[in-house]
């Protein structure tokens, strides 16, 4: 039998929700944990790994000089990389910063001692190293995270849906958010997570990043027809999406 | 086949006696106009006015999510060929949902013939409801002459008032009305009443678009290359709502999910559209519909044009669901419409 | 052995959650240095919320943290709340408090479990666990899933709850779903039972030292969680607004988490900082595990917070077992439902005003604190996490043990000031992230 | 409830790979048999879908000759997730095998005439299965002509067997580069320039096109100039089939599913249709 392939999970700028999400997943994790060895995972685990990872799993942005050395340092170290949760697949909520300047964002928080803390903008993980595999969301979806973990161990590539996440809120059978009067991100977000923010009465805010070919004109004839501003569209859609303006540099 | 009726009094007993020894499937109010089959107990857990469920009752013929081979890396004696079914009895299912069961039956009972679909519908009793009044402005089942019935259930309730008209079709029907005795025989003034309604029927449900159905294939052969389907494809966000809650859209696609031992797994098949960006995609990268246009374009086709070739029946019902659930309001009437004007020029 | 020299650099403490590193230095016997390094990432959640309408505030600052999302949320929409002047409704009252009970369940069990267990077994992870204590993990996992359920159930997930927003719930239990939540919780017993005899058996280490205790206090007789005053164990009280005369926050260079002081150097907040202020009030069945666990308040070893957790736990489900029973013979007010959208701010209306959330969260006492403009957009927030608060305090409590354990080796010094962190259930990712500086010199 | 169905139309067969060869960078030749020497018993022009465990499932033209019985050969681009894994597998592995599926080249109707084959880049691969039977029942056939086109001498697939088709005295081959290379001693051009030189009678001749999608137009219009009947032009046309039973949709092209009245179709049934060619 060969031997089981050594994971290991890190975190850097983001909430460890991610994690936690993996965590959560009850006794099913024990079948995960029977799949592969888990060689790393400092928020439950005390062990160090000191050779080479088969799969490197990934929370977070990167958002100062140190993580930028740290992520090129696990690349380097890992066969497969996954990037899992929006704030390391497209930079997520901490992408926001970037619509501040860097200076004064960072001397509203902390002041005069803003020296003391280094920051960059926020960037997706894959917008410093080669990511291999991409679960977005805030936070995983854990069946979809199981499923490309899966892709993972077996080598063979997974495709975040390119539709929409109407697709699935609709299978669900959900009023739609327009027919109530209200205008939602599903349309231009890509799907994968069962419409889940839907399934409870809200919106979906693009937590899993735009569809690659977004019919961007009809959707601002349909944000027109319902009266909204589209600043607050955009400021909306910058929620979980401002770092895709980095890509176009 | 014969005729019965019920009286409204015994209306409730009769579901609740139903929902007793069958699994009932009826049209449950969701809030703001819209609608879906769920599981029911009682009759006052459902609304019979209604306009056309968000899906429609398909999702009990070929579910959304359906694995139908459990394999593993052997591909021997471990490999099993599945189909998970429940018995079934549907309630209230308007006549336009109805010519949406009987065009996908053609569809999977074409050879080859998919078994996974066929068994399930074995295990579906449907009772159908009529539409005394219109629904609302999307619909255009009068065109499509789908506003009668016209076979495809097993019983037939019609409102008249104090009491349903039950038509009973098939044997599965006449069963289950032997089976629960709350059902009396059909008089004379019975049948006036039904004849009554049919004729005031005649003249609200009138044809919606003003194109005798059997002209649209023409009319849009003939249109191929009009501008309209640009204007479709500008508005058009892909999101594919129109296909999934169309009653005869049955696209899917397949793939394989592996257990986490990586040594055994199973293959499913999910409704898959082709407004979807990927859909009509080859290896290669290469897309046969690139532009929404064209694959709105195809859509239309589909329902009224490449399917009338093939099985002689048309893929669109009328139940409207296309146009009231597309939010750049993409209107299926008044595309057939603008075509027609083109067509006459 | 009191003339040794001891260094320890504990780089990326494990088994927190988020950033953090231990630094002691004794030279020739004397304490020199003795820090714990906050060196989690700043991701400036206060500032980059500027500007955003208040509808956005729980959405965004929820996500400061993974474990304490619900308790997060709770404070935003509290404070959101008060600071355009919307009052919820009693239903909504108590569905928060239920939703706060979850939060603590999950966030205690998996800090009992999974964080300090495998210390107190000699273990460096649950990993050997599996296969040691089989049972046990299980139990763990099968609890957390628990009460994830529940709150799948209630607002659509855990982790960055869905349906919970200001203004109330855009979606309720209806009558089988509080059936499927009475179910789980009431499944759980058992297993929370089992952990309670496992938790007899652990040892704890011997060490104590007393401080200031501050947490919510009220007047009424429910164990204050949700709302109350500020209260400590050294006499202090005042509302909540004055907040920041409690937390006197001030930024220490080794850290990227503000320090805080009250009344002496240093204050502790948490689990065991309730239980020395409202012992009392707990449900009686938390008070018969209080006493069968000997927990006499007011208790100063820092390291039985994770006692005082599980009978926190013993608590927080059979109150919120009755809550769930008292809604269901009520029934709930469907209409209460709300919708939110892009235009969300035609739903409830705004005006301008400053508002503070002060709530009781697994770790301890968390502030927000918004100011919004006419449209509701917000001009300056604040949020005060506990684990900033208990820093300080965990830095003196590791300058008194220190000189305590000289006598023992490197290692074992290591691993009692390592799980003397982990005893407070730091969180640092939250704690990283602080704003509107009040720079303090004392 | 599950139900085990005792026939389902997407059972699996076991196929075991005895060989394979790589042809070049991109594509490896697959030499798979059925258990105890059952004959996979196909047409030329027909595919098979091929699976392989928790990878999926892709339809692959066959591309050797039904006159071959024990066993049959795959042409597999490496291009998409399935291939790339079957491009892994090596002799002695096993894949899942359903089919053949589709319609083939229509062999009966074919015998007597004359046949004209034009094949552009990765087409040649259900075309080889053609040109091979129709080599292996050379007596039933009259004319020959066989007109090959790719990028660059190095793309040509099955160059051993190209070869060997060059020297037969009974068939009349031509072959055609886009780009040449220092060795290359044959034509340079786009394959249209081929056809004009062919000698046919286009009353008896059944011209079988297999190649990229742009190529059709051309080859087409070459051939219409030559007055071949447009129902004995034969196209095989490539689509994404993800059933192969003319369920799911994805093949579809016009009334039509390719997968189950195509991949072959004859150039009048297909003229017309949106999106064909």
């Amino acid at each position: 039998m060969s031997p089981k392939p050594k994971v290991a999970f890190f975190d850097f700028a983001c909430c460890e929700g991610c994690q936690l999400q993996v965590a959560n997943m009850g006794e099913e994790l024990l079948d995960i944990l029977g799949a592969i060895d888990v060689v790393e995972f400092r928020e439950v685990m005390s062990e160090k790994w000191d050779q080479n990872y088969d799969v490197a799993v990934v929370e977070g942005s990167i958002t100062d000089n140190h993580a930028v050395e740290r992520i090129k340092k696990i690349r380097e170290r890992s066969k497969v990389l996954i990037a899992y949760g929006s704030c390391a697949t497209i930079g997520g909520v901490n992408g926001m910063k970037n619509n501040f300047p860097l200076e004064e964002i960072r001397k509203s928080v902390y002041g005069e001692s803003a020296k003391f803390f280094d920051t960059i903008p926020t960037h997706a993980v894959g917008q410093v190293v080669k990511v291999d595999y991409f679960v977005t969301g805030c936070p995983v979806y854990p069946p979809e995270f199981v499923k490309v973990l899966k892709c993972a161990l077996m080598g063979i590539n997974y495709e975040v849906p390119d539709y929409a996440v109407c697709v699935e809120c609709k299978l669900n059978e959900n009023v739609c958010m327009y027919e109530r009067g209200l205008t939602c991100l599903g349309p231009v977000t890509r799907a994968g997570c069962n419409s889940w923010c839907i399934n409870n009465g809200n919106i979906c805010y693009g937590c899993r990043g735009m569809v690659s070919n977004p019919n961007i004109k009809g959707a601002q004839d349909v944000i027109a027809r319902y009266n909204i501003d589209m600043d607050l569209v955009q400021n909306k859609m910058n929620m979980y999406n401002k770092c895709r303006e980095l890509n176009k540099k | 086949m014969k005729n019965l009726i019920l009286s409204k009094e015994r209306f409730e007993h009769f579901i609740s006696l139903l929902a007793k020894k069958h699994n009932v499937m009826g049209p449950v109010h969701k809030g703001y106009d819209n609608f879906s089959f769920q599981p029911i107990k009682t009759a006052a857990e459902m609304t019979l006015k209604y306009v056309p469920t968000i899906i429609p009752p398909k999702k009990y013929f070929m579910p959304q999510y359906e694995s139908f081979l459990e394999y593993d890396k052997t591909w021997g004696e471990n490999m099993k060929a599945v189909v998970e079914s429940e018995a079934l009895v549907l309630f209230g299912v308007h006549t336009c949902d109805i010519a949406g069961i009987k065009a996908l039956n053609i569809v999977f009972s074409d050879r080859p013939r998919d078994y996974n679909y066929l068994s399930r519908k074995k295990d579906v009793t449907i009772m159908g409801l009529e539409c005394n009044e219109y629904c609302d402005e999307f619909a255009s089942c009068a065109m499509m002459n789908n506003h009668l019935p016209d076979g495809g259930y097993d019983l037939f309730f019609t409102d008249l008032g104090d009491f349903f008209f039950v038509e009973v079709s098939t044997l599965k029907g006449d069963v289950i009305v032997e089976e629960i005795p709350v059902f009396e025989e059909a008089l004379g003034r019975h049948f006036k009443e039904l004849q009554g309604l049919r004729a005031r029927k005649a003249k609200t449900f009138t044809n919606e678009v003003g194109i005798e159905y059997q002209h649209v294939p023409k009319i849009l052969s003939d249109t191929k290359e009009s501008l309209i389907w640009n204007e479709l494809g500008d508005k058009c966000l892909a999101c594919g709502n129109c296909t999934n809650v169309c009653p005869t859209c049955y696209c899917f696609n397949i793939w394989d999910e592996v257990n986490l031992d990586l040594k055994t797994g199973k293959r499913v098949r999910m409704w898959d559209s082709c407004q979807n960006e990927g859909y009509a995609k080859v290896a290669g990268g290469e897309s046969f519909r690139e532009e929404r246009s064209a694959r709105q374009k195809h859509r239309f086709f589909k329902k009224f044009k490449y399917m009338v070739d093939r099985y002689a029946r048309f893929f669109c019902t009328g139940c409207g669901r296309c146009s009231r659930t597309c939010m750049a309001q993409i209107n299926l009437k008044e595309t057939l419409k603008k075509l027609k004007e083109e067509y006459a020029r | 052995m009191t003339n040794r020299n001891v260094q320890i650099n504990v780089e990326y403490l494990t088994r927190v959650e988020g950033h953090g590193n231990i630094v002691v230095n004794v030279k020739e016997g004397k304490l020199e240095k003795c820090q714990l390094d906050i060196v989690e990432s700043p991701r400036f959640f206060e500032g980059m919320i500027r500007g955003r309408s208040i509808f956005e505030a729980q959405h965004i600052t929820c996500r400061i943290c993974g474990i304490c999302s619900c308790g997060h949320t709770l404070a935003s929409i509290q404070a959101a709340e008060d600071a355009i002047g919307f009052t919820p409704s009693e239903q909504t009252i108590r569905l928060r408090r239920f939703l706060l009970h979850m939060e603590n369940l999950d966030s205690h069990l998996l800090h009992i479990y999974l964080l300090v267990a495998p210390d107190l077994l000699g273990v460096p992870s649950f990993v050997p666990l599996i296969a040691s204590h089989n049972k046990v993990v299980r139990r763990a996992l099968r609890l957390k899933k628990t009460y994830n359920n529940v709150c799948d159930i209630l607002v659509g997930r855990h982790i960055h709850p869905i349906s919970s927003i200001v203004g109330g719930f855009t979606k309720l239990p209806r009558p089988k779903d509080m059936d499927a939540m009475l179910d789980l919780l009431k499944g759980s017993r058992p297993d929370i039972e089992a952990t309670i005899e496992l938790a007899k058996t652990l040892k704890f280490p011997d060490f104590t030292r007393d401080t200031e205790y501050v947490g919510l206090v009220s007047n009424d007789n429910i164990y204050p969680m949700l709302m109350g005053d500020i209260g400590t164990t050294d006499g202090v009280r005042m509302d909540k607004y004055g907040y920041k005369k409690i937390t006197n926050e001030f930024v220490v260079p080794h850290s990227s988490a503000k320090h805080t002081r009250l009344s002496r150097e240093s204050y502790a907040v948490g689990a065991l900082a309730r239980l020395n202020l409202n012992y009392n009030k707990l449900h009686p069945k938390a008070k018969e595990v209080g006493d069968a666990l000997n927990f006499k308040p007011k208790v100063t070893n820092p390291y039985l917070n994770t006692v005082a957790q599980l009978i926190e736990c013993v608590h927080s489900l059979e109150e919120s077992i009755e809550l769930m029973e008292e809604m269901k013979k009520t029934g709930l007010n469907y209409d209460e439902e709300i919708t939110v959208g892009l235009n969300e701010n035609n739903v409830i209306p705004v005006k301008a005003g400053s508002g503070v959330g002060a709530v009781e969260v697994p770790r301890g006492i968390l502030f927000h604190h918004y100011e919004v403009d006419d449209a509701g957009i917000i001009q300056s927030a604040n949020c005060i996490i506990p684990t900033n608060q208990n820093v300080n305090n965990i830095e003196y409590d590791m300058k008194k043990l220190v000189p305590e354990i000289l006598d023992k080796t490197d290692e074992e010094i290591t691993l009692a000031l390592e799980m003397l962190v982990r005893a407070y259930d730091p969180c640092i990712s939250c704690s990283a992230h602080f704003l509107n500086v009040q720079f303090v010199n004392r | 409830m599950k139900i085990q169905l005792k026939d389902s139309l997407y059972t699996l067969v076991r196929g075991k790979v005895l060989r394979t060869r790589q042809l070049t960078e991109l594509e490896k030749l697959f030499e798979i048999a059925l258990p105890e020497g059952q004959s996979l018993d196909h047409e030329p022009g027909q595919f098979v879908q091929v699976s392989i465990f928790g990878v999926g499932e892709a339809p692959i033209s066959i591309c050797s000759s039904p006159t071959k019985r024990d066993s049959f050969e795959l042409a597999i681009r490496k291009v998409g997730r399935l291939t790339r894994a079957l491009h892994e597998l090596e002799p002695g592995d096993e894949v899942g095998i359903r089919g053949p599926y589709g319609k083939g080249f229509p062999v009966t109707l074919m015998e007597g005439n004359d046949i004209m084959i034009v094949g552009g880049g990765i087409g040649i691969v259900p075309l080889r299965s053609l040109i091979n039977y129709i080599i292996d029942n050379r007596r039933d056939f009259g004319k020959v002509d066989i007109l090959l086109g790719c990028k660059t001498p190095k793309d040509m697939l099955f160059g051993d067997e190209v070869e060997t088709w060059q020297k037969r005295v009974d068939v009349n081959f031509s072959c055609t580069v886009d780009r040449a290379d220092p060795d290359w001693k044959g034509n340079i051009g786009l394959i249209t320039s081929l056809i004009p030189g062919v000698n046919l009678d286009p009353n008896r001749t059944f011209a079988a096109v297999v190649g990229p999608p742009v190529m059709y137009k051309y080859v087409i219009q070459e051939l219409r100039k030559k007055q071949i009947p447009d129902r004995q032009i034969l196209v095989s046309l490539e689509r994404h089939m993800k059933c192969g039973l003319g369920k799911c949709g994805h093949c579809q092209i016009e009334h039509f599913y390719c997968c189950q009245d195509g991949p072959v179709f004859s150039f009048d049934q297909i003229k017309d249709l949106e999106g064909a060619i």
